[in-house]
């Protein structure tokens, strides 16, 4: 007798999706992931547009990375018309993907998870239960957020960042401000590493291909995206490299590369980046068993080491900003001028990719986002798929639990992936 | 005394309006003790199906039939429902190009001839169901949903204050980017209460929410006409976020 | 700084004792001043006004409909219009309010002794002028005669009519009652004329060259009343309109209700239409 | 005698002297190219050659928007602010009358607990001023609102004491000052604008339907303007169960000043310029037959759409040959 199980809608993530579960007796045939998150279609939506406003409106694409995305379509915006900006511009937007980075992963980790392993419904009832915990998780999304609404003017859809430079340069004053409130959270960091060190008790689930961006390489379109079996290509190359299939009958993207389905985030980049910084590399050393071959379980933990790495980063450049003073700094004028201008960086939940097609006037005649999300679904599918599996003999209360946990594991932002997959 | 119930919800958006009440961290233990947040998918597992609300906060524009459907039953299910941010009340990003080109092309466009997405040109809330407060934003500020909160506690709704964001911007002594940098800023036809951030930080207003309620647009549209913008930009930049605008409006 | 003077600023606390129902969204609140509130805020001459605040809500002018109660407790007759009434309207009683004032100019008690007093009130503008009326029948001897006209759109909409009956009945009031409309099922119920408050008026003989009128109703009320006044020779000095505008302050600062060059909360809220003559935007 | 001359070379000592009174703030330049008053922290941020700050000095006196009250279980209490003594250098004439003008609203019957608060603490040191185009103010005030008025002349300031607090600071800074002259002032034409007709309102000068159809409602030139004042009051319930009741800055040229329940007595943007005309140009009781205009020109400077209400002034068949 066939029977489906519905997780609808799936909670604690950002968007709208579903997933569906057909058992054959106690036997999971299949299971339906269904990011059913309205198409908001932003790459029509930017044909037309002046390349100024490309990025405004693309940051819209998702609220809980924002930050990112508009960072990666003003690099996108500047590679297409080769402008290269100054010091204090670069420093002051990877400060805010840094506050980005600390803003998602406080926020998923205390606001989205932590109630999974205290066994609570939500936020609301962890501020009844714990408080303090949560408290502590709040502080340091806050610290995240303060990056964004001082360097970035605003916490959501920042506004300083334009293409070629700045509104604003941020003060001394602001700058030490930030220090201090960043330094303030540094051991609420270390205790997030015990805390989220525990993993969900599921079965095995499949070893990830792990993607993620290399850094170092000073032009950022030229920058290369690297995988654990060894391969890697430049980010220009990548859509000769990433095919994203429209599967026929299903209307779903689906981004593959090279015929396997990556897995990107905060696991992934543990494993392919080097040399995290001091404090995070102690962390790593100790958990690098449950993270590095590991499966996509590593991830909490991987977050929680990357929330010591982003506030130590952030600390780094203030320190640069500040030591800058008043030098560094000026906003580039960009001439428009024909062509195609990549740019990929690491968001929070992976490996995100901008590409854009402007004409001579600097109008958009062509826009490509590929996201984190879409490119970790197919292995969140099949993830799903091998729980289901191994977990035949549980019930469908526990069946549908752990699933939902696994799917908080991949940290999924349904918004920014207005893709829908079948399997 | 018993804790009002909530439900915070989406439709088609970006989640930023809802993320705005995990953003207010200094606040959020008391509203969880304060509130009952029965249906809140974006932070709460296992809500109740069959809830009443005392209120429904939603965000978002309305493009599928799923989102009616929700939206109907929140309507039904709620003493108030709060259309929360610019998306929920105008439209919104989605629907930018909503007089521009027809969904079907912008479907084609992103996923190919063989795309068949049930959806409809996003549309503001208000043109489905009636709304009792509304709080306008991309994203809104905190301070908005913190004042609707303790008004829901207190019983009653927070005061309307309407002034263009000109008024908060001079205010706050910004330089004029309109008037010194000859910039396109939509900020005389905006509705204030932003104070003003981004001609603060030197960026233009873009006008994220939404028409205040004198906007003399046909004005608008003349003084950024003299100052060299072409009326195709001009339109494209206004109707980001809301498409709907009277260009001849005066008064 | 006195205490006077600060509660020019800041609101007395005033107990809500009680609320009456009037009609379906009308009622009269019954409230306490605080003890050392009581010499200031009775102290009003009738069509002067209070701030009312209500917490949570805000502050709104409202002219008592009464004159104080023997223990200071004074009555609002309130009509739920917006934001801060309808926080009013679901307050409990024993509720703490706000009161501040009075403020405003009241009608010109000393000047109309020994003259026949004319009350034409339209809908809510009954509140108002009820604390005149009070004050007139209270002092009775002081004037001549005194006479109601009010109209309302209809009969359930027409506020105190039993009490004004009463009144009328002890004799010493002229009342006449009137409503634009008397629906089908109200006949028979209620015996009151059927028109227009300056249809009325014009009907109505009385000693006009002596006559102070006072009128309070809403805006478009107020141009038909003063011509038919004046066609019946009632002069612009002796017609006092009590007139409603925004206010945030009560005293003359912010800004909200000039009436020409005149302040509505410090000249006014009682003008005479001689005043308001060279003023085509007052009414 | 008194010794009552500044020299240059003196300036900045005479500055760290003022400083013993109170936080200095004077003229400055942001860092976007506004001038704007804001706090001192070294002489040379002082920029003596401004011609107008964006706001007038009246926000030290009314800011933007400020609590005023509070309530707890329903009882109001007066909100009080911490204000520092501030010394406000460098205010020119027509600044120093949009002060006295606000002291007139607000220091009147029964004070403004908020403004005198402020006010109490501010003490005004003037600057005298080169107009430009946009200026039209009417001098020096007869006696000017300061507690010191210092005038440009030659290579120094003639420095005038014009209350107690001024002379404590004179004294405090008498070494400073000498006897001699530095040079002499230059006297300077000044317009000035009086008081109006308030019929003039409802002139038929055609300028009022241009103005009413391109004002673009944006409030600029209240906001900027040293004498408007009018205020929004609303009250904010708290979560705590609390509340505040706040005053902010109101604009008669928004659609919502002349609203009651169920009318609008300023409904259409023409009569709404016209009450700002008579508010500026007529004054309202009690200051009625008063121009409140100052003439420092901001509200021509700031306005997008160039209103210059003073226009409506001149009859319009006056200033140019009818064809
Ligand atoms: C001297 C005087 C005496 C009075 N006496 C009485 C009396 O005895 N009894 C009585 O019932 N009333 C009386 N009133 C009228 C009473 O003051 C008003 O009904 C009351 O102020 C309404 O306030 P509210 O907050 O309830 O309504 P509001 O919410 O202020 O609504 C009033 C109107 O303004 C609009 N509005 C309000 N705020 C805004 C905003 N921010 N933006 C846009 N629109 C807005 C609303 O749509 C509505 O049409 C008197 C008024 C005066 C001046
Ligand atoms: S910068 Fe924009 S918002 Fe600010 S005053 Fe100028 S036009 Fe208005
Ligand atoms: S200034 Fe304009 S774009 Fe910026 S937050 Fe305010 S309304 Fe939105
Ligand atoms: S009306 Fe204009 S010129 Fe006159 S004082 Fe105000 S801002 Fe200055």
């Amino acid at each position: 007798m066939g029977s489906v199980v519905e997780i609808n809608p799936l909670t604690r993530v950002e968007g709208h999706g579903s997933v569906k579960v057909y058992r054959e007796g106690s036997r999971v045939e299949r299971v339906d992931l269904c990011l059913t998150e309205s198409p908001r279609l932003f790459e029509a939506l930017l044909i037309g547009k002046s390349y100024a406003e490309v990025p405004e409106i693309i940051c819209r694409i998702c609220s809980l990375c924002s930050t990112v995305h508009k960072v990666t379509a003003l690099l996108a915006v500047e590679d297409a018309f080769q402008v290269e900006v100054s010091e204090v511009t670069a420093l002051t937007r990877e400060l805010m993907v840094q506050g980005g980075q600390i803003q998602d992963h406080a926020l998923h980790l205390y606001c989205l998870l932590l109630p999974d392993l205290l066994g609570v419904r939500g936020v609301g009832e962890l501020a009844l239960k714990a408080p303090e915990l949560l408290k502590t998780g709040l502080a340091m999304r806050k610290a995240g957020n303060m990056i964004q609404e001082t360097v970035g003017g605003r916490i959501i859809h920042p506004v300083n960042i334009i293409p070629g430079g700045l509104g604003r340069r941020i003060g001394k004053e602001q700058l030490l401000l930030l220090r201090s409130e960043l330094e303030a959270i540094l051991p609420s960091c270390k205790e997030a590493f015990r805390l989220f060190r525990t993993p969900f008790p599921f079965p095995e689930l499949p070893k990830p291909h792990c993607m993620a961006l290399a850094p170092s390489a000073a032009v950022p379109a030229a920058r290369r995206l690297v995988f654990c079996d060894g391969h890697s290509f430049p980010v220009s190359d990548y859509r000769d490299e990433i095919c994203e299939e429209v599967i026929p009958h299903s209307h779903a993207k689906r981004a593959r590369v090279l015929g396997a389905d990556p897995t990107v985030g905060a696991l992934a980049r543990l494993t392919l980046q080097p040399c995290p910084a001091a404090g995070a590399d102690e962390m790593l050393r100790s958990a690098r068993e449950e993270i590095i071959g590991k499966d996509i379980r590593g991830n909490n933990v991987a977050q929680a080491i990357e929330l010591w790495q982003a506030v130590a980063r952030a600390l780094e450049l203030i320190d640069r900003l500040v030591e800058l003073g008043a030098k560094g700094g000026g906003n580039v004028k960009i001439l428009p001028r024909r062509g195609r201008g990549s740019a990929a960086c690491e968001a929070p939940r992976g490996v995100l990719i901008h590409s854009y097609d402007f004409d001579q006037e600097g109008i958009c005649t062509g826009a490509d986002v590929i996201t984190p999300t879409s490119l970790n679904q197919g292995a969140l599918a099949r993830d799903l798929l091998a729980l289901g599996r191994g977990m035949d003999a549980e019930d469908d209360l526990r069946l549908t639990t752990a699933m939902e946990r696994l799917v908080r594991c991949y940290d999924p932002c349904i918004s920014c992936s207005v893709h829908l997959l079948r399997l | 005394m018993t804790r009002p119930k909530l439900a915070i919800a989406g439709l088609t958006a970006c989640s930023g309006c809802q993320l705005t009440l995990l953003n207010c961290e200094d606040q959020l233990v008391d509203v969880a003790r304060l509130f009952d947040l029965v249906y809140f998918p974006m932070g709460e597992s296992g809500s109740d199906p069959d809830a009443v609300f005392d209120a429904a906060i939603v965000e978002g524009a309305v493009s599928t039939p799923a989102d009616v459907e929700l939206l109907f039953g929140l309507r039904n299910a709620s003493h108030l429902l709060v259309a929360f941010g610019t998306c929920a009340l105008w439209g919104g990003v989605a629907a930018m190009n909503n007089k521009v080109s027809g969904r079907d092309e912008l479907v084609r466009q992103v996923y190919g001839d063989s795309g068949r997405i049930e959806s409809f040109p996003p549309s503001p809330m208000g043109n489905f169901v009636s709304i009792d407060f509304a709080i306008t934003g991309c994203p809104p500020e905190k301070h908005d949903l913190l004042a609707l909160l303790a008004a829901v506690l207190a019983g009653t709704l927070p005061p309307l204050q309407s002034y263009p964001v000109c008024t908060e911007c001079r205010s706050r002594e910004n330089l004029c980017l309109l008037l010194e940098k000859g910039e396109l800023c939509l900020g005389p036809i905006i509705q204030g209460g932003c104070n003003a951030r981004c001609p603060a930080t030197g960026i233009v207003c873009e006008g994220c929410r939404g028409p205040v309620r004198e906007a003399n647009v046909a004005q608008e549209l003349e003084l950024l006409l003299e100052r060299g913008f072409d009326r195709k930009e001009i339109e494209r930049r206004m109707s980001r976020f809301t498409p709907e605008w009277d260009y001849g409006k005066r008064r | 700084m006195t205490t006077q003077n600060s509660h020019m600023h800041t609101p007395f606390a005033a107990t809500l004792l009680e609320r009456r129902d009037l009609s379906a969204d009308t009622a009269l609140f019954r409230v306490a001043p605080e003890e050392s509130a009581l010499r200031t805020l009775c102290s009003f001459v009738p069509g002067q006004f209070v701030q009312l605040s209500v917490p949570g809500g805000g502050e709104v002018p409202i002219s008592p409909a009464d004159l104080p109660a023997a223990d200071g407790t004074l009555e609002l007759c309130v009509r739920r219009a917006g934001h801060v009434t309808e926080v009013l309207h679901q307050a409990a009683t024993g509720a703490t309010l706000g009161l501040r004032g009075p403020f405003g100019t009241g009608f010109p008690l000393e000047e109309m002794a020994g003259r026949p007093v004319l009350l034409l009130a339209g809908g809510l503008g009954i509140a108002p002028l009820r604390s005149l009326l009070m004050h007139l029948l209270r002092n009775r001897n002081d004037f001549e005669e005194v006479t109601l006209m009010y109209g309302a759109r209809q009969p359930k909409l027409m506020l105190f009519r039993e009490e004004l009956a009463a009144l009328a009945a002890k004799g010493g009031l002229r009342l006449f009652l009137t409503v634009d409309f008397a629906p089908e099922e109200s006949a028979g119920t209620f015996s009151c004329a059927v028109g227009l408050l300056p249809d009325l008026l014009k009907g109505f003989r009385f000693d006009a060259e002596r006559t102070y009128a006072a009128v309070c109703g809403p805006p478009p009320l107020y141009r038909c009343l003063i011509g038919e006044l004046q066609k019946a020779g009632v002069e612009a000095e002796r017609i006092l309109l009590s007139l409603e505008r925004r206010m945030r302050c009560g005293i003359g600062r912010c800004c909200h209700c000039a009436i020409g060059q005149k302040l509505c909360c410090v000249d006014g809220p009682v003008f005479r239409a001689s005043e308001l003559r060279q003023i085509p935007e007052a009414l | 005698m008194d010794k009552k001359y500044l020299k240059n070379g003196q300036f900045s000592e005479f500055i760290e002297t003022l400083r013993l009174f109170g936080d200095l703030h004077g003229p400055t330049m942001s860092d976007t190219g506004v001038f704007a008053f804001s706090p001192v922290s070294d002489p040379s941020q002082l920029r003596l050659d401004y011609q107008r700050t964006q706001i007038p000095p009246k926000k030290y006196l009314l800011p933007f928007r400020e609590e005023i009250l509070s309530y707890r279980e329903g009882n109001y209490r007066q909100s009080h602010h911490h204000t520092p003594e501030i010394i406000l250098f460098g205010v020119h004439p027509c600044d120093l009358d949009g002060i006295a003008y606000l002291d007139r609203v607000f220091l009147g019957d029964s004070p403004d607990p908020c403004y005198a608060g402020r006010r109490a603490r501010l003490t005004l040191v003037g600057l005298s001023c080169v107009p430009d185009d946009f200026c039209f103010c009417s001098g020096l005030a007869e006696p000017p609102t300061c507690d010191l008025f210092l005038t440009l002349q030659g290579d120094g300031f003639k420095v005038d004491a014009l209350s107690a607090r001024g002379k404590e600071i004179a004294q405090a800074a008498k070494d400073l000052l000498s006897l001699e002259a530095t040079g002499a002032t230059v006297p300077l034409q000044r317009t000035g604008i009086t008081a109006q007709d308030p019929q003039l309102r409802f002139s038929d000068n055609p300028l009022w339907d241009k103005f009413a159809t391109t004002c673009v409602s944006c409030g600029a030139c209240s906001v900027c303007c040293p004498t408007c004042y009018c205020f929004d009051v609303r009250e904010y319930p708290s979560l705590d169960g609390g509340g505040i009741r706040l005053r902010e800055w109101d604009n008669c040229l928004f659609v919502t000043h002349g609203e009651v329940a169920g009318a609008n007595f300023r409904g259409s943007r023409l009569e709404r310029l016209r009450y700002r005309f008579l508010h500026k140009y007529c004054g309202f009781t009690p200051l009625q037959g008063m121009t409140s205009c100052v003439g420092c020109g901001r509200c021509k400077e700031v306005c997008p759409v160039d209103i210059d209400l003073r226009e409506l002034t001149v009859n319009p068949d006056q200033g140019t040959e009818s064809p």
